[in-house]
């Protein structure tokens, strides 16, 4: 069953997207053209995700996967009807660098959004600014944008391209974007633009 | 430990209180954002109650929760009008 | 020593009444809905404190999500907002009366109940002890599950047939942006996991394909909503398919059922779980399909109302 | 009362303390961007707190994996989320 919604699901995948309604740029991004090795690491991966998820839940019980598999197939297909984004090398080095920064920058937000909150005296100035960022599109643009969210006093409200509307709930909260953008830079082991310390 | 259940009374206080922003608006966006604080406090009230009873099947039911908040979300960002609509 | 959670009990139900007023209370419909996801939300963590997490399940995914989605999405293309406008006063005093007798009713049960519930309380517990299950609202639940099913199924499946006869404004969702893509990643596969996960759960006993299916259908929603996957494209009929073998295939199952054991939508002995794993994957599929076939609206391309 | 029931204990006291703090951002802050801020930054750390001090109570590895797949659930939708909202505030005002 699963086999079969797959050919369906990638054959509408490629078809043209829905017209939209305000002029924009569409959801559906470009369809990267893939070699069938990229194709097919996608889909490994996919599946020990997957698998692995369905393990946490049913720890130990193997008769599980009577229902197991098939839902394990059925939601590789529908991973394989989002189109793929370009394969990314993530180091592992970077990857415990960056989640241990992002951690702590995410409790940092926290705490200060709540003391903002519990303060009966603060009043709050937001602003909208918005910058171009440099890094590709892709996962390291979104990484970029919701580590932008969870950092302390910036929002992504809007993303137009390379441009990005982020609201600050203080004029002087402004994150250093091209240092952030450098620690996902290292992440997914692009070359650094900009060397600064 | 007997402190869990003042702790499930207060999270739902919380919730509860924040149901005025659904009432009061003014735009759709506040209601839906309020509506997800909801959401997300609901998920942890049933921790809460949950490891306080012993009751992991309630695990469950915040996974159902959880994958459900996003699914509103994105049905209200998709197909929400535009303007101040009550 | 008094309960320690009988303030959270207090707080819920005050709360209850509270968001069941003002969701009745509202005149505008976007407030409307959202106080019924709200109400949802409530009433599944009352279920929780009543010792019925199956219940408690089922009530957050179909009362608290699917619903919810499903009114906005109705909401969305109604060609005008409707207008505020308080109620005739003749439907809305019949509507008191009516609501005054049900809850005389309701009361007046209340009030006779205690030697009757004895007697039932006693049964129960006796029954309990066979069924397996130690909780006596989930027994008593899981007893009628699967009827409880059939007749979800048949009401989904008259709405679907209604609303493609009727015709509908077509789902034109708003293009969202090039962050919808990772959180369709992450969403959509964990949603068909859940579906499989709790599927898995509700396979000992039958008819908990319900809950699945709406966790899958969710999934479903997310990729056509990011414009990923789009049902009209070409494969209209094929869905028409899927809805249907829902309802026909239960209704087989309890007629087969009836002949083999004389008892309807009881499955013959020793092959129970067999049987009700296949039956209940293969509703999950089709209640989901409907779904988001209702979600949808028109199944077929260029159909307007 | 073991001194991990008391951490586990505590951990979940301080992500209530967040829940609070979303609540009452929600009420007084100005505007439904600013009110965002609340809702992602604050909830999503109060039920990683949650979750964090449940795990260390539940003792249990694959309990502890099940709240960390529904932190993770309730995170993203709550970072995109939070931008989706944003953005169709943002719609909303043009």
């Amino acid at each position: 069953m699963a086999q079969k919604d797959k050919t369906e699901f990638s054959d509408i995948a490629q078809s043209a997207p829905a017209p939209d309604l305000l002029n924009e740029k569409p959801a559906l991004p470009i369809v990267v053209a893939q070699p069938r090795r990229t194709q097919l690491r996608r889909i490994v991966f996919a599946v020990i995700v997957l698998a692995a998820m369905w393990w946490m839940l049913n720890p130990g019980d193997l008769f599980s996967w009577i229902i197991g598999g098939p839902t394990v197939a059925l939601a590789v297909a529908a991973v394989l009807v989002l189109p793929a984004s370009a394969p990314q090398h993530v180091s592992l080095s970077g990857l415990v660098r960056f989640a241990f920064y992002f951690l702590t920058q995410t409790v940092l937000g926290a705490i200060d959004v709540a003391l903002r909150a519990f303060n009966p005296w603060h009043i709050l100035q937001p602003v909208f600014v918005t910058r171009e960022t440099s890094l590709p599109d892709g996962p390291p643009r979104w990484i970029l944008c919701n580590a932008l969210t969870l950092l302390p006093g910036s929002l992504t409200a809007d993303i137009k391209g390379a441009s990005l509307t982020i609201h600050l709930i203080d004029p002087d909260l402004e994150p250093d974007l091209p240092e952030l953008e450098n620690r996902i830079r290292d992440l997914f082991s692009l070359t650094t633009l900009d060397p600064s310390p | 430990m007997i402190l869990l259940p003042y702790l499930a009374t207060f999270l739902l206080l919380t919730a509860l209180v924040g149901l005025i922003r659904v009432m009061r608006g003014p735009t759709t966006a506040d209601r839906m954002l309020a509506a997800q604080l909801i959401g997300t406090s609901t998920v942890a009230i049933l921790l809460v109650i949950g490891v306080a009873t012993e009751a992991p099947a309630l695990f469950d039911v915040a996974l159902v929760f959880a994958i459900l908040a996003a699914i509103s979300l994105a049905a209200f960002v998709a197909t929400a009008r535009s303007g101040h609509q009550p | 020593m008094t309960d320690p959670w009988i303030a959270f009990d207090l707080t819920l139900a005050g709360g209850m009444l509270v968001v069941a007023w003002l969701a009745l209370a509202s005149r505008a419909a976007f407030q409307m809905i959202v106080m019924f996801m709200m109400f949802g939300i409530l009433a599944s963590l009352s279920w929780v404190r009543l010792n019925a997490p199956d219940v408690a399940l089922a009530e957050a995914a179909v009362g608290a999500g699917i619903t919810g989605a499903l009114l906005l999405r109705t909401l969305s293309s109604l060609r005008h907002a409707p207008k505020e406008r308080a109620p005739h006063w003749p439907i809305a005093m019949v509507a008191g009366v009516l609501s005054l007798i049900i809850v005389g009713a309701l009361g007046a049960a209340l009030l006779m109940a205690p030697e009757a519930s004895l007697g039932y309380d006693r049964a129960v517990a006796i029954r309990l002890d066979q069924s397996g299950v130690t909780n006596p609202v989930t027994a008593v639940l899981l007893n009628f599950r699967s009827y409880d099913t059939l007749l979800e199924i048949a009401v989904l499946s008259a709405a679907l047939a209604i609303m493609l006869m009727l015709g509908s404004k077509p789902l034109s969702p708003r293009p969202l942006g090039p962050l919808f893509l990772p959180f369709a990643k992450v969403i959509v596969p964990s949603s068909v996991i859940i579906a499989g996960y709790l599927l898995w759960l509700g396979a000992s006993q039958p008819g908990g394909a319900f809950q699945a299916a709406a966790v899958l259908a969710a999934g479903g929603i997310v990729l056509i909503l990011g414009q990923h996957y789009d049902p009209r494209a070409r494969d209209g009929a094929l869905i028409r398919l899927v809805c249907g073998i829902g309802l026909a295939g239960f209704v087989l199952v309890a007629i087969g059922g009836q002949i083999l054991t004389s008892e309807m939508l009881r499955y013959p002995e020793g092959l129970e779980k067999t049987w009700i794993v296949m039956i209940e994957a293969t509703l999950t599929v089709s209640v989901a399909a409907t779904l988001a076939a209702l979600f949808v609206g028109a199944l077929r391309k260029g159909t307007t109302a | 009362m073991s001194v991990q029931d008391i951490m586990g204990v505590g951990i979940m006291v301080l992500g209530t303390v967040f829940f609070l703090a979303g609540t009452v951002g929600i009420l007084r802050f100005p505007d439904a961007f600013s009110r965002l801020h609340a809702v992602t930054k604050a909830d999503n750390l109060g039920l990683a707190l949650i979750a964090l001090g449940t795990s260390i109570l539940a003792a249990d590895g694959f309990t502890a994996a099940k709240l960390f797949l529904i932190w993770i659930l309730i995170a993203v939708s709550g970072a995109i989320g939070g931008h989706l909202i944003a953005r169709h505030a943002l719609r909303d005002k043009s």
